[in-house]
């Protein structure tokens, strides 16, 4: 559970509002009729079993994906038929189920990249570097060095992505989403594949970031287990449907999740 | 019917043949794209060699002539005596399947797992190696290529288009090369076989599977490496063929590498990895241009047969953009 | 002697801190590899922080005399802690930081601490642990924040903010640094200025109680020796609580005024030291060790003509780099190859070493083997040894440049006098000299001799130039029935610079010649055997091979042949020899957790191998219990063979065998 | 093996992000870079001037531009000729509608009329990808080359249908036309090349060229995490065209004088500058000018030995030169795929750890 606890989840403000959404690909429903909340510094888990919608679901929020039907509230304000790179400027951040770093780049890079949308100067003065581009320059690397430093990542600092271990390269994938200092978090399975002291780890920087820098976060993951340690709420989608909304024990106890994860036949 | 549209249907059906002939072209760029994703700009310059070889062998020339004379001061440029048409066209096939062969041992095999742009580079480095090659070895100057092709405008089909011309009116009938129907003609014969090779046999249908995953290809229990020696094999034929029907037409040299470029539009409009698309896209670049060439042509200065089918594939492009047969693109995340 | 220092104008750590502010104000003072870069603090910089969180411990209550406790890996802030503690009379006591609970209780118990300085969260959990058994343990400052954010925060302070509170204290009356500077001033060198807790191996850790001028007085002497300036640079890794770290880093930085350098954690040590490049540096033999089997595996890797590069020029080395060194005469072409050598292989392997830079590089705490010495000092790095310890503030020998030996420790520093007991103890009077354990008169007054001297528990003696050899714990040197000096760990030692050799054990004391135990090096001896296409099942197996007895007696002879050259030892020559029947193993008892042998218990344990050596047998039947890995027990037998070695004359001619 | 690295730390960010962190390897570049100015200007003849140093800084320039945006922002393209047209022929319209324009100044504003013009061709980049994005730029190489045959405004009407570059001076010393004498050509191409080069090393290691790496390696990501696809390749395509314009700038009024823009810019110009961007390595500054030196003394060299050494025919000579581009050019996407530039990092690499291997 997240550790700022100055008031219940359930009545802080609501950071984004997810009204009867509906998304499909030529026919085929991924989404159907969803509408859930995520409130200001709780962190929202999305669970749900493959196939469930799960990645469609923050593909819509972060406007990868242009819902038929619905409309999406953040921080009070509609957000219609929005470019993925807009929700990046207005505080949106995500990290990927399939890593999703830019291999070519060291750790540094990645996760200065992620700054970018923070960064100001246009390409005249940083054609000419010296000065106001190379003091906004230091700026951010200072940002960044203590996001590196935040998760122990600082012996990697100018490895080519591409070589480091999977492990790392999640860490690194998160690094690059808090560089954007984000004031909500998307997270698509940041434990997928790992074993179990990784995810320990990762869970220990996911509440970390939550409780160091009030960071909302919603996360999906497949692992049960982890998700009710580490969450506030928790959504349940199944085939594209809303099947649960609660805290994790309120989940636990739900029937339908508990079929829907047994596997019982849908209807 | 009025002269203007007898102009009209003549230029469509000129565009129609020499849109056959870049499809021609295009179809030895997709085959071997399909077979191993190589993008290979070497397709134009392997018809050039395939022409060059195939007019040597006619006229028995002695290769590297040229060069035996600068090393070693002898002067021989012929062996004395040619040979049979078709022997010479066997000899160049010959030929073609030794370079296929060789172009997997000492450049393929290397580049496996390369991304595509430096496998396209070593296609570009090859096209730049056959071309200083077959000039080496068969001497730069322009060689007229005679293989019996039958050639020259159709007087049959001036008169029959004469009589459909308006009464009274000024038409001297239609101007169609027997050239150009011959080359349909063998392109037509030479898509139906290809498509009949890879539905129907066994290593067409390997050359299908490794187009789509390269381990379902191993399963089928043909190493790779053979099935990119036969596709190699396979473009140096169609190079061969498109080879014959442009030195017919225009004489081989150096420019008949160009029709590499000619098929590029047609390729990006009917996706790279498609024989109908290659054979459709032909169609349309070679009508589009030749009416353009009458239409627009004029109204700007002319010549834009270089650049104009780039330009309709381009525009085609930004609406479509996964070409005529391809599917639509969903990205995923 | 001790005396000599009090007249000078700085005594004590925060007057050579002011000093060094007004005399070295923008040289670096201190670095630390933090967010990827190197921070830096200038003296006057280092002195702004110090006084910022000086006036703020002070602001928490801290007075003269009060004990702060100091936890944590080599960070700045804990050193400016030092310093800061120091400013006000108080004294700090730095605590290892690897210690368990129970013996950081017992030392903050025993110090009497009222407030802790520490680095992080664990720290923090741990002190949080104990605070029931702490009462006067008021306030827990630390340095690193993570994690520590929903703590409660009553008795618990980040470092900022105590500094962020001195620092308003001293913008808000100027008065306030001028007094603060004032009280530094005042301070005399006679106060306490640091209490080293000794990591005792036996029974309860002693509170070691160093004067400032003594501290002071010790350092520049040492300073001077070495002629350390405020331009060199020194990588502060060891320990914080060992004496070393204070002395090395800390006490000489403070009278040099050279600039210390933190790496970035523990791991990064390495790497750290590579981008620093220091000027000065001091490592334990077994560091020096590890990165000369380093070198050569990594070398193993390097294709055939680098390796021959190599050894070719490692051997010019050997031959000539250490005379090139001390600054003897070498011809011409010699030092013609050498310096082709430095710039193909020395250099460059000094520098990914990181030891480019460096002009002064000590070694100590343990004897070091001399081919290991050897190779460092060929390679052009100064590396000399000391001895010393706790409540010597560190040294009291030490080797001057061009004078260094494998075998010795050096000749005394400065105002050092040392006596050799009758027993062979060594005992010596010094300027660092320490003021006594703290809180325990009965145990000052049996480490001191009647007219004051410190007696170290090492034996040793003085070889004719001067230098001083240390041979082993004087409670460990014996007599053999004839009345020689046997001094064992000094034979095991020198049997144990042959890469074969593991183990040793040297028995001999109250009997009538000197008879070892000895354990092959496995990997050493293994590979050999390999490349001889020797093949074998077992330890056992090997070590019974009559190649591998051959070798050992070769190595045995060689031990005697250096023994008989040194008067004082030459007595006590190794008679027989046997290679045990397995290895010397912690699980059963016979090493110590840290790898020292148990030459008691051994003793005991291979009673009938003691009495065949003694008795003239030449071999020796023998079964023993043992626990395998997996913690069963099993007996293990096998028939031990013995050999006689030669001995030889004092004066080095061959002495009958008996 | 060389390099004496410790102790050669750093204490800043400043430090750390400089273009050369090592310290023998920045005295080595400026010690280079004055050789060049200072020295190389004292030697130079017609024939070194001509068929080598102007070549390669031309050439340089080029591939630096090219390589921005194919090694870079990983946008292929084979339109570089064109380009390079355009800013050839702006420059010619530059010089002859203003003729007390400074050259230096024209130089550089034939750059920015090819950057509009490249800005224009890349706005497809936005949705065709890949392959079909280099096809598709193969559009304005056969456009671009086509108008400035077609339309006689752009050579002034001029009967040969060349287009020839008056003399200017500088500071009094004529730079383009038969009598500028070599050092002066040389050193007005060293300047501009040098002061583009550095440029572009600011770009590429700053917020613009990460972005512009984004997009190369995974755009898909580089959107969601706030790269604006538009504004990276759009900015791409401007400031490579900005490049290869002045590089055509160059070429035609520094280096030959006079061009014809079928031959002059044809399509084996693209390829030329795409070998050398390859070969050189991709997203690599070092690597443009590694990849133009190779490309540009390789046939020197080769035509030296053949026709000087051995005495063969030119044309004998000609074919096989281009045979033995074309077979190096395989050789080395098969040693080295990633280029000079990779092979001199993984040296340096190798040098910095001598005595060890690895």
């Amino acid at each position: 559970m997240s550790l700022v606890e100055t008031l219940p989840a359930s009545q802080r403000d609501i950071l984004l509002k997810v009204d009867n959404i509906s998304l499909s690909f030529g026919g085929v429903k991924a989404i159907t009729n969803i509408s859930f909340d995520i409130r200001v510094g709780e962190i929202r888990a999305i669970i749900g079993p493959n196939g469930a919608g799960k990645t469609s679901m923050l593909n819509v929020i972060n406007g990868f994906y242009h819902p038929q039907e619905g409309t999406i509230t953040f921080e009070g304000v509609p957000r219609p038929r929005m470019r993925p790179h807009h929700a990046a400027t207005h505080g949106v951040a995500r990290t990927f189920q399939n890593i999703a770093l830019f291999r070519g780049m060291s750790t540094l890079d990645n996760i200065m990249t992620g700054r970018g949308t923070l960064m100001k100067r246009n390409l005249l003065w940083q054609a000419l570097w010296t000065g106001p581009a190379e003091r906004e320059e230091i700026e951010h690397r200072e940002a960044v060095e203590k996001i590196i430093d935040f998760l122990e990542i600082q012996h990697i600092r100018k490895t080519p992505v591409g070589r480091l271990p999977y492990g790392l390269q999640k860490r690194v994938e998160l690094g690059r989403a808090l560089a954007a200092e984000p004031r909500l978090l998307l997270l698509d399975e940041p434990m997928a594949g790992m074993n179990r002291e990784e995810k320990e780890d990762m869970s220990r920087f996911i509440l970390d970031v939550n409780s160091q820098f009030g960071t909302t976060i919603a996360l999906i993951e497949h692992d049960m287990g982890v998700v009710m340690d580490l969450s506030d709420r928790v959504v349940v989608l199944d085939y594209g449907k809303k099947i649960g909304d609660g805290t994790p024990d309120e989940v636990r106890a739900n029937q339908d999740v508990i079929d829907a994860y047994l596997g019982v036949p849908h209807e | 019917m009025s002269p203007d549209f007898l102009y009209f249907i003549e230029t469509v059906l000129n565009g129609l043949m020499s849109g056959v002939m870049y499809s021609l072209v295009a179809l030895g760029f997709v085959l071997i794209f399909k077979a191993s994703g190589i993008f290979n700009f070497a397709q134009g310059v392997m018809a050039l060699f395939a022409a060059l070889t195939l007019v040597g062998l006619l006229t028995g020339q002695v290769p590297f002539a040229h060069l035996i004379h600068a090393i070693f001061g002898v002067e021989a440029q012929h062996w004395g005596a040619g040979m049979p048409a078709l022997l010479a066209v066997i000899g160049t096939m010959v030929v073609m399947i030794a370079l296929a062969f060789l172009i997997e041992r000492i450049v393929l095999k290397h580049l496996v797992n390369q991304e595509p742009i430096i496998l396209f580079m070593a296609t570009i480095g090859l096209a730049y190696f056959l071309e200083g090659l077959g000039d080496l070895m068969w001497g730069s100057d322009v060689k007229a290529l005679d293989i019996g092709v039958p050639s020259g405008g159709s007087f049959w089909w001036e008169d029959v288009t004469r009589e459909w011309a308006a009464e009274g009116s000024d038409y001297f009938g239609m101007y169609i090369d027997k050239l150009d129907v011959t080359a349909a003609i063998v392109a037509a014969v030479l898509v139906v076989a290809l498509s009949v090779f890879s539905q129907y046999t066994r290593m067409g249908r390997a050359l299908r599977a490794v187009a789509d995953d390269h381990q379902a290809a191993l399963s089928v229990g043909i190493s790779l490496r053979t099935i990119w020696v036969i596709v190699w094999s396979i473009a140096g034929f169609v190079a061969l063929v498109a080879g014959i029907m442009w030195g017919s037409k225009s004489g081989v040299q150096f420019s008949l590498s160009l029709i590499a470029l000619k098929a590029l539009p047609v390729l990006i409009l009917g996706g790279f990895t498609s024989i109908p698309g290659a054979i459709v896209g032909g169609l349309i670049i070679g009508v589009g241009e030749k009416l353009a060439e009458l239409y627009i042509g004029p109204l700007v200065g002319g010549a834009i047969e270089n650049w104009f089918a780039y330009v309709v594939a381009l525009v085609f492009l930004l609406y479509r953009p996964q070409g005529l047969f391809g599917d639509k693109i969903i990205e995923r995340i | 002697m001790a005396g000599d220092t009090a007249r000078l104008a700085e005594d004590t750590f925060p007057k050579l801190l002011l000093r060094n502010a007004a005399l070295f104000g923008d040289r670096p003072a201190m670095r630390e590899k933090d967010l990827g870069i190197w921070q830096t603090w200038t003296w006057s910089q280092m002195l702004e922080e110090v006084r910022a969180f000086s006036l703020g411990l002070r602001a928490l209550g801290l007075q003269a005399g009060g004990k702060v406790a100091i936890v944590g890996s080599n960070r700045p802030r804990l050193y400016w802690t030092f310093a800061a503690v120091q400013s006000l009379g108080a004294v700090p006591i730095p605590v290892y930081s690897d210690a368990v609970a129970e013996e950081m209780a017992f030392v903050l118990k025993h110090a009497e601490a009222t407030m802790a300085v520490v680095e992080d969260q664990e720290q923090v959990d741990k002190l949080i642990g104990l605070a029931k058994r702490l009462p006067k343990l008021k306030h827990i400052i630390y340095d690193d924040d993570r994690g520590l954010k929903n703590y409660d925060h009553t008795t618990l302070h980040p470092f900022d903010d105590v500094q962020d509170s001195g620092r308003s204290l001293a913008k808000a009356d100027a008065g306030v640094v001028a007094a603060w500077e004032k009280h530094i001033h005042e301070g005399k060198g006679s106060d306490t200025s640091v209490i080293l807790y000794t990591s005792g191996t036996t029974g309860q850790s002693k509170g070691v109680m160093l004067t400032a001028e003594r501290c002071v007085g010790a350092a520049r002497d040492t300073v001077a020796f070495d002629r350390l300036t405020e331009t060199d640079e020194t990588l502060a890794y060891l320990p914080l609580a060992w004496v070393g770290d204070h002395y090395l880093n800390y006490a000489q930085g403070m009278v040099a005024g050279f600039c210390i350098a933190c790496p970035e954690g523990p791991e990064t040590v390495a790497v750290d030291l590579k981008e620093i490049g220091p000027t000065f540096y001091f490592a334990p033999p077994r560091v020096f060790e590890g990165l000369l089997t380093q070198v050569m595996i990594r070398m193993e890797d390097a294709g055939a003509l680098k390796r021959r590069i190599f050894s070719y020029f490692m051997d010019v080395a050997k031959q000539h780099g250490e005379a090139i060194l001390d600054g003897k005469p070498v011809p011409f072409s010699a030092r013609l190859k050498y310096a082709l050598g430095n710039m193909l292989v020395y250099g460059p392997l000094k520098n990914v070493l990181g030891f480019s830079r460096i002009r002064v590089a000590y070694t100590a705490g343990e004897a070091i083997g001399p081919d290991l010495f050897s190779f460092f000092r060929s390679l052009g790095i100064n590396l000399k040894q000391l001895y010393g310890q706790t409540e010597a503030f560190l040294y009291v020998t030490a080797q001057p440049d061009g004078a260094v030996r494998a075998d010795t420790v050096g000749l005394p520093m400065a105002n050092v006098d040392i006596r050799i007991a009758d027993n062979g103890e060594v005992l010596f009077k010094s300027p660092g000299m320490f003021a006594g354990y703290y809180k325990d008169k009965a145990k000052t007054k049996e480490t001191l001799t009647k007219d004051g001297y410190v007696m170290t528990g090492d034996a040793g003696f003085f070889e004719a130039d001067g230098q001083l050899k240390i041979i082993d714990r004087a409670k460990d040197v014996g007599k053999l029935k004839d009345g020689t000096l046997f001094a064992p760990k000094y034979i095991e030692n020198k049997l144990k610079f042959f890469p074969d050799v593991k183990e040793a054990v040297a028995f001999g004391d109250q009997r009538d010649k000197v008879c070892v135990f000895l354990n092959i090096d496995l990997t050493s001896v293994g590979n050999w055997a390999e490349r001889n296409n020797i093949a074998y099942a077992s330890y056992q197996e090997l070590a019974n091979h009559p190649d591998v007895l051959a070798t050992m007696e070769k190595h045995v002879r060689q031990v005697n042949a250096d023994l008989a050259r040194e008067p004082q030892m030459a007595g006590a020559q190794i008679a027989r020899f046997l290679v045990l029947h397995k290895e010397l193993d912690a699980d059963d008892g016979e090493l110590t957790r840290t790898q020292k042998v148990r030459r008691g218990f051994i003793a005991e344990r291979y009673q009938p191998l003691i009495d065949a050596l003694y008795s003239g047998k030449n071999e020796c039947d023998i079964t023993t219990e043992v626990t395998y890995e997996d913690g069963r027990k099993g007996k293990l037998s096998a028939r031990v063979k013995i050999r006689d070695v030669e001995r030889f004359a004092a004066n080095g001619m061959k002495e009958a065998a008996e | 093996m060389l390099y004496r690295e410790a102790g050669d730390f750093k204490t800043s960010y400043r430090a750390d992000q400089q273009t050369f962190p090592i310290r023998s390897e920045r005295i080595l570049f400026w010690a280079f870079i004055v050789a060049a100015f200072a020295v190389v200007p004292f030697f130079i003849n017609d024939y070194w001037e001509k068929s080598v140093l102007i070549p390669f800084l031309v050439w340089s320039m080029a591939a630096l531009g090219l390589n921005i945006l194919v090694g870079y922002c990983g946008q292929v393209s084979l339109g570089t000729g064109g380009f390079m047209a355009v800013g050839a022929y702006a420059a010619y319209k530059l010089m002859t509608a203003f003729p007390e324009m400074n050259i230096l100044l024209v130089i550089v504003l034939s750059g920015g009329v090819t950057a509009v013009v490249g800005m224009a061709f890349g706005l497809p980049s936005l949705r065709i990808k890949g392959f079909y994005l280099a096809v598709a730029t193969l559009a304005a190489q056969f456009f671009l080359v086509w108008v400035f045959n077609k339309f006689p405004w752009f050579y002034n009407y001029s009967a040969s249908g060349q287009i020839t570059a008056p003399e200017r001076l500088l500071f009094g010393v004529p730079v383009t036309g038969p009598n500028s004498p070599p050092w002066a050509t040389y050193l007005v191409a060293l300047t501009v090349v040098f002061v583009f080069a550095w440029i572009g090393k600011n770009l590429t290691r700053g917020r613009i060229g990460r972005q512009w790496m984004a997009i190369r390696d995974m755009d898909i990501a580089a959107e969601i995490i706030g790269v604006e696809p538009l504004r990276a390749k759009i900015s791409a395509f401007a400031v490579s065209s900005f490049y290869i314009g002045i590089a055509g700038a160059m070429y035609f009024t520094i280096w030959f004088g006079a061009v014809e823009p079928t031959e002059a810019f044809g399509i084996n110009q693209s390829f030329r500058a795409l070998f050398m961007v390859i070969i050189g390595g991709l997203g690599s500054i070092l690597g443009s000018f590694l990849g133009a030196g190779f490309l540009v003394l390789l046939p020197v060299l080769l035509k030296n030995l053949m026709v000087g050494q051995l005495g063969w025919a030119t044309d004998i000579a000609s074919h096989f030169e281009i045979m033995i581009v074309g077979a190096l050019i395989i050789f080395f996407l098969i040693v080295e795929p990633h280029g000079l530039a990779q092979l001199w990092r993984l040296t340096k690499e190798k040098l910095r750890l001598w005595p060890f291997p690895h």
